[in-house]
């Protein structure tokens, strides 16, 4: 399954939702500003940092640069894909799961 | 690989549409077909023709039926979601069709995959 | 056009999420629309509540002081469209203060784990 | 009291306009002037005729001009958010106007309080 | 000040933000799917509970009903306005913050 | 209607509060709209920007990616149009690992308290 979250992990339980539900083995992508959460700073990190080991993490890099974080320090393991990428993702995992 | 997309939210106000039509645009650059896009919920205002965005803002309205146009896409607004909104034909975009919420468990059926965009 | 490629053979497993509330936003509504269509397909379906979308389900509602419609008897009439699969996921009830005595129809109670083995088996899953 | 009130969202999608709405029929109930109502982001759409919502929903466009007309409340919905969301003239409900951004400043100067609802 | 909070305390960080930044002393009236803050079972109550002293709270008596909540449970202290309530409460204070 | 209510001569305090990140919503964009028009009409303007709306003022937004405009330069414009009084909380920055250094424009970075004091001496408060 593919999981994509669209949301910031600091103004809502979406990302939190997701890793509580997703299947161990999902690919989970980062778009809009679900990609805050990719932040290697901030309270939301570990969220994700715990959970390498469950899932693989993915964000959507136009949406990171848009949000000024092409730069910033993310999250050691996260994966970068642009649009092309992301139609990959879905097209190799059995469905897309969104988590709004 | 046969895409269907669904499109949850209007333009402008959420990135939804933006996302969707991003990724239909990657997912037809790669080869793939996108045989349906159906609009639910204010997706449905992504079909107002009326739509009139400031010069140097993208208009999305337009980027649909531009899209429509050139790889044959079925662009499908939800019937029932329309008339609560307030889109009907008089204001529908080339491209874009107005017809029942079954086209969206149709396009679950037949395409590969579908995928989601909303808030 | 759809009528070339639409097989009424396959059957698909289709999972509608719900994870929002009720009157807040029009999502809960329209996506109950959804699944009550989705039943003329005669598809596989299975319908979750995760989060807030478990107060869709809450007994009592009463809407006459906002002005709109109490679409929760719905629910109930789900299964005479043969939409019986009804998943609620438990941690979100405990979180809510709610049991399965607070809900307005019959739905099987399942801990995340059980949860998520069923929402990872699925063909499309649509969310709102 | 001279009450001026944002509207922020469309009818239909989020509670905002019903909010907005009831209390705009309870303060005039209780003798308060709604001098404004100020719809802007997606709220522009509360402004839309063509909206046709089920027999058995409520029809938040029409209960607004019904307002309007009854109680001279001045429905004001913001050009440049209407223009992107394409809300014009020929689809405006009886009652609203289309005006600047400046209107909404303008109710908060005039106004003794100003009342915010959206998503 | 009367502050609006119209999010789920279970979903969003509004009422938390509220509650930082809202000023001693001010109205917090919950409404919309804000009422859910109003339960007094479940993960959230405490953020209200707890600040009891600080704030005067009030709920939407039609926005509870609407959710079943009438007759659930509310945390002790909240007082529950109809419409008339929420305009009284917009003219006694000087301002409004909507939380949303 | 308006000509006959409306005084030159008032002064409100008007606080635009931007608690939204920007891109993913419009509202961060459409409020420094309406920061902007209400420069015009000579009020008393404060700007806070708290929770994810501290991201609106993030260094090295680039849009090109997502079709979009990038809003962010405009808000170096808004000392041009004499609206001065931009907060940020303290807590929000932290808590995203943002440093004062990170943000496009000049602003005065308080803490919840001192924040809190400002927002309570408001006469218009306008959110989105």
């Amino acid at each position: 399954m593919l999981h994509t979250v669209n949301k910031s992990p600091l103004e809502r339980n979406t990302l939190e939702s997701c890793l509580r539900l997703a299947a161990k083995g999902s690919a989970i992508l980062l778009i809009e500003d679900g990609v805050y959460g990719a932040l290697a700073g901030g309270q939301a990190a570990e969220k994700i940092s715990g959970r390498m080991g469950d899932f693989t993490f993915y964000a959507l890099g136009p949406d990171l640069a848009a949000r000024g974080l092409s730069e910033a320090p993310l999250i050691d393991g996260i994966k970068i894909v642009d649009y092309g990428g992301f139609v990959d993702l879905a097209a190799e995992r059995e469905a897309q799961q969104a988590w709004l | 690989m046969k895409f269907g997309i669904l499109v949850n939210e209007g333009p402008f106000t959420h990135q939804a549409s933006d996302s969707a039509y991003q990724f239909a645009k990657a997912a037809l650059e790669k080869g793939h077909e996108v045989w349906r896009v159906f609009f639910y919920h204010d997706g449905v205002n992504n079909g107002n023709k009326l739509s009139e965005p400031q010069a140097d803002d993208r208009n999305l309205v337009k980027l649909w039926s531009e899209l429509a146009a050139e790889h044959n896409v079925d662009l499908v607004v939800c019937v029932a979601a329309a008339l609560r909104r307030g889109i009907k034909d008089d204001v529908l975009a080339p491209g874009f069709r107005i017809s029942g919420l079954g086209q969206l468990i149709e396009a679950g059926i037949v395409g590969d995959r579908l995928v989601v965009f909303g808030d | 056009m759809e009528e070339d490629d639409f097989d009424p053979e396959v059957v698909k497993r289709f999972l509608f999420v719900n994870r929002k509330a009720p009157y807040g936003t029009v999502y809960a509504l329209e996506s109950l629309e959804t699944v009550l269509i989705s039943a003329a397909f005669d598809q596989d379906v299975s319908v979750v509540f995760a989060d807030d979308g478990v107060f869709q389900l809450k007994k009592g509602q009463d809407t006459t002081g906002i002005n709109m419609k109490n679409f929760s008897p719905t629910f109930r009439a789900l299964e005479g469209y043969d939409v019986e699969k009804l998943y609620v996921e438990k941690e979100s009830l405990e979180a809510r203060g709610l049991t399965e005595d607070d809900l307005v129809v019959d739905v099987e109670v399942l801990n995340s784990e059980e949860l998520s083995k069923i929402m990872a088996a699925q063909d499309v899953v649509i969310t709102n």
